[in-house]
């Protein structure tokens, strides 16, 4: 029981689920850039289950629902929220917003708002790292709706050709918007798929974080030898689609039913029962956690917009000429007449 | 249809019910058209008339949804197939492009691909750079395809029932930003043709060629230009970009003497680029001043809500943009 | 032995065969549209064996290496040949070419020249048929090559989802071009995809078109009645790719093994060992068969060319404007000046 | 490199050896780039050279070919993808439109893309209707995405050489019509900038704006126009379509008071209108004639050699026109 990682376990889990709720705020507040807000609550266990077992010098993509991953790569819930409101102080200048966060020194390589769009990205970022002898395993997070998109096909294929240190990670919340998976395919066994294009290839129950941690290490340490690795984590979306979505498409049973698959609350009575922490020590770490994301939310609100002339930078790199102004534009064509 | 106060989505909606209603062979099919109604709400409850094998809800496979839609339009089906954000075109485009767009021509006219491909574009949601493009400009290099853009309700309408007597396929870009807007259908009313621009405000000064929701920012600029500045904007919506009404703008350009192009998509080698070209073309010994476009600027979207508006024309653009064409 | 449909078979074989050696020699003498030419010869069992399983309205797509299975479905070889020298009279005026015949008569929902291109519209034509209670199933002919294409993969699993009646052909001659099929994927055993998708899957060899035609009755059965299938037909593609490709990837030797997966030669043997045919029946066939390929030269190459104005025909339905020639459009534009 | 007879196919195996030597980070992957050596021949024997982990043989995925090279990109290779054909950007332009030219703009500028994706389209082999297409058009609507179109021996080598420098995706067109084009590739010659045009032609009348193997056809028709018709026209090879250099342009047009623009692509809605756009309202006050676009018929291309060569501007078209302009 010492060296057990499940403290460390759910305190990441704690604040995925804080942090999301807080997203929840900001938006109700009408401080958000938007309302395509995608809470992973409900997610935590794929989402630090899987994190646990990448190393320093990892890269990931994610799908439209990965503020729970970042946050568990060691994301600043600061910046991150901060790009969610769609401030200057945000991962991304407040141009990305809560679906195009990134970050180049944690290894994030992108969130994407196209479903499938992240995925073959780690295939480059495996042939990078068998190039440059890194050791570096590349993990592609998405959702079940995702094995709808031909392009994680491709890219299954391509990773198991090449014997790439590459993993896809299908967080199966049973839903893509209101289609249940069994809605959108014959065959809800995903893994099955992986298997037959040449990958180790798994199903886990997201319930329990260690079982996913369990089954991610075992998985990624074979990518990172050179047997790309799928593994589908079984969970359940509690909430809607996106902040609007009341998902009148599900029945409330369904939904009582599917909320407990709690991974937050599994991790917490394990914790108990086993005797690693109290209630007492856990509602403290709850109440720091707490303190942390209202922090974020602080830092998100007192932000600035970002400047109306950053609105030409970085289409392309700085050593090159901005693309001009329409109004800049304008004014030269009407000066001659 | 009686005369009636509606939406945007729902003149949609009645489009495509009353044409189901009257051909058993209109299908519907797209992520989310079904159960769901439609991300932007214009499917809703049709699958309950209609059923499940007229509404058909599909994967996340924007590529194969494309391409069924063109198998089941060559086999005798009139499908309606829903791309819910036009930025997914990308997936499609081979489908679309390299099949749907040239299987007559190919197949020495054998056969047509008489399918309605309903998409919607266009910035105001702070969707960020992957959902808020207005991608028009690829469709209309596109030859074999139709490509129409409502502005009003009437158009959401007709448009849509028109696009759906078409022989060929016919990309229906609705505007994510028009689908609460209130308007009138009036039966007694003949719709405009398929294929016609509509002037929707004379003026001798300046014509303004426009289409989609941009139309609305053209009026209400035309409405400040000519109370404040005294300059009388002509305002014409284009409705259909294939086909291209030249007919109607041609007169009005000769006319007026000056010309002002307005789209929403990037500038460059866009949407608006086609309109300056052709017009300077057709009118050019009638031009004062060069055709001056106003359009998208050549940069993707933000999420932030400040940049994002800033990077699409807004009425305020168009009236600077006037005063100066008379300064 | 009475009742056999060999004889049949090979006559549809012999067709083919003898069919795509014109279209090489229609290529030798400078008379073809171009150099795409990709000739089936190795794979006549898989065109005539799956096609044998097939019905009047039933409806199919192929591969741009698709004569052979049009043929086999009952295509007139005089205006495939004219088509495939960009003639008139050709099955598309000259305006398709070799890898886009099409005729809807004979359910031939087009050839086409995007690897994986013409496989969704299957799923379509499934849609159709149920919708029109016609009873038909619709075919799609691909190569081992369009396995790399994602859309395969969305097509089949929506075949599964809504149980139409579709077939999915896969003409597995080893190669994708100059890339042996175990170059291009990690598990060469295509039909294991399938079946994860839900389909119905086998794969068969190719050398006995008797045991094709087996595989795909007991198939196509089952897709007509609503359990969408997949095939795999494993040959060897006697030639290069297209008739330039002398195919300098692959060792002698193995194109001395692989020619020996002769279905032709097998099928003439069979014939007369059972009997059924002596050798002097199955030259004096061959013969006529010769004859009228050598007729098809004959039709195509006196062909007339399209008319000029027929470039601006058939863009649009024939009810609407054509678009403007440029030159017209030029004459209007300078005349103004 | 040493002065060297070459062609255009050669010359850009040169570029891509050359670069592949001095940095490491250079990979080349797609459809037969290996052991076939391309398509067309581009990359032959690279994999001997070089080893199969850095030329590596694709399965036929056109869009993950794409997403891996951004991938690779952003981690630190310096990725060359082939794209077969361009007509096969259809199933790219997802990859290309939605990550690889926004990647910059939505990360905020952290990180770019660095890669090449060479491709080559065009007409001339009877290849039928999706395998000839000039699609630049689509690319040149898409912010963030450079493109580079070389007309020459020299600038198969030169733009090649620089477009492995960018710090931004770079699409790379080559013409199918060119690869056996002979020249000279003279390491004294200092090569011309990135991102310039280059006047191959001077003359005084009227001013040609072309790109890719157009050029070749306007400097024909430039001759014969010289020589039968006395008419001088200067001819501007673009080079790259982004960066598009006006300021070449600019005054040759304002001298000369006419310009044609020719492009084999289709022309509505193409780089010839945006050309024809851009030179109007630049120029407009010393234009004498309306820019005429000599472009692309809006039609797909057939396999009837007769029919496809007729789609697209040939010289004979070229000086038709300018004789009109004259007239
Ligand atoms: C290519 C593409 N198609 C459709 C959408 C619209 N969309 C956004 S999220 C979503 C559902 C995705 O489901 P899943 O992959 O299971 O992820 P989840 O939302 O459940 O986390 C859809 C259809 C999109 N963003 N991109
Ligand atoms: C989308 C696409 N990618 C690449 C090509 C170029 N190409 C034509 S045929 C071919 C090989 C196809 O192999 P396979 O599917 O096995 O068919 P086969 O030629 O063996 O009959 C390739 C790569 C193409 N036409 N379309
Ligand atoms: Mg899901
Ligand atoms: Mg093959």
């Amino acid at each position: 029981m010492k060296n057990s990682t499940l403290p460390k376990l759910y305190e990441d889990m704690r604040r995925v689920r804080t942090f999301e709720e807080r997203v929840g705020e900001l938006f109700v507040r009408g401080q958000s850039a938007g309302s395509m807000l995608h809470l992973s609550i409900g997610e935590e266990s794929a989402a630090v289950g899987v994190c646990a077992a990448m190393q320093d010098g990892d890269t990931f993509t994610t799908h439209h629902r990965g503020h729970g991953i970042f946050l568990a790569r060691g994301a600043d819930p600061n910046r991150m929220m901060a790009e969610i409101a769609g401030k200057d102080c945000g991962y991304c200048h407040g141009k990305g917003g809560s679906m195009h966060i990134a970050d180049m020194g944690l290894g994030h390589l992108g969130a994407n708002a196209i479903v499938g769009g992240g995925i073959p990205a780690v295939v480059g970022a495996g042939l990078s790292a068998r190039h440059q002898k890194s050791g570096a395993v590349s993990v592609a997070f998405f959702g079940d709706g995702a094995t709808g998109q031909g392009i994680l096909y491709e890219s299954m294929n391509m990773a198991a050709l090449w014997k790439l240190p590459v993993m896809f990670v299908c967080i199966n919340n049973q839903y893509g918007m209101g289609t249940r998976i069994d809605q959108a395919t014959a065959n809800p066994n995903l893994h099955e798929r992986a298997e037959a294009f040449g990958l180790a290839a798994r199903t886990v129950d997201g319930l329990d974080v260690e079982d996913v941690a369990e089954a991610a290490t075992e998985l990624m340490d074979g990518a990172r030898a050179g047997t790309p690795a799928f593994l589908a984590v079984d969970c359940y979306r509690f909430y809607g689609h996106a902040r609007k979505d009341k998902s009148p498409y599900r029945a409330e049973a369904e939904e009582d039913e599917g909320r407990k698959k709690d991974p937050v609350l599994r991790a917490r009575e394990k914790l108990i029962e086993a005797g690693l922490m109290t209630e007492a020590d856990l509602d403290a770490l709850d109440a720091t956690v707490a303190k942390e994301m209202d922090g974020s939310i602080d830092f998100a609100v007192a932000g600035e917009e970002p400047q109306m002339a950053s609105m030409f930078r970085d289409v392309y790199d700085p050593s090159q000429p901005e693309p001009e102004p329409v109004r800049v534009r304008l004014d030269r064509v009407l000066a001659q007449g | 249809m009686a005369m009636q106060e509606t939406t945007y989505r729902d003149a949609l909606k009645l489009a495509l019910s009353e044409a189901m209603t009257a051909d058993d062979s209109v299908i519907v099919m797209g992520e989310e058209v079904g159960r769901y109604g439609g991300a932007y709400g214009v499917t809703k409850n049709l699958i309950s008339e209609f059923g499940p094998e007229r509404v058909i809800d599909t994967p996340i496979s924007e590529a194969a949804i494309v391409g069924a839609a063109v198998g089941a339009a060559m086999t005798g089906l009139r499908p309606v197939a829903e791309l819910m954000y036009v930025d997914f075109i990308g997936m499609t485009m081979d489908q679309l492009a390299n099949q749907a767009a040239k299987i007559r021509y190919m197949f020495g006219g054998q056969i047509g691909v008489p399918m309605v491909l309903r998409t919607q574009g266009g910035t105001g949601r702070s969707a960020g750079a992957q959902h808020s493009q207005s991608l028009e400009g690829y469709v209309m290099h596109t030859p074999g395809l139709r490509l129409a853009m409502p502005a009003t309700v009437e158009d959401a309408y007709h448009l849509l029932r028109q696009a759906l007597q078409q022989p060929d396929p016919v990309v229906f870009i609705e505007h994510k930003g028009l689908y609460t807007m209130k308007g009138v259908l009036d039966p007694d009313v003949e719709p405009a043709e398929w294929g016609r621009a509509k002037v929707l405000r004379e003026g001798k000064d300046l014509v303004i060629v426009t289409y989609s929701r941009q139309v609305h920012h053209a009026l209400a600029a035309a409405e400040e230009m000519a109370s404040k500045h005294g300059i009388e904007a002509a305002v014409v919506d284009l409705r259909t970009l294939n086909p291209l009404d030249f007919d109607t703008i041609r007169p009005l350009v000769e006319q007026a003497g000056r010309a002002m192009v307005v789209s929403e998509g990037v500038m460059t080698g866009g949407v608006a680029a086609e309109l300056a070209a052709r017009i300077t073309e057709e009118c050019f010994d009638f031009l004062e001043d060069p055709v001056v476009r106003v359009a998208g600027e050549d940069i993707p979207i933000s999420v932030s809500p400040l940049l994002e508006q800033n990077s699409v024309p807004t009425p305020d653009l168009i009236v600077e943009t006037a005063r100066k064409m008379f300064a």
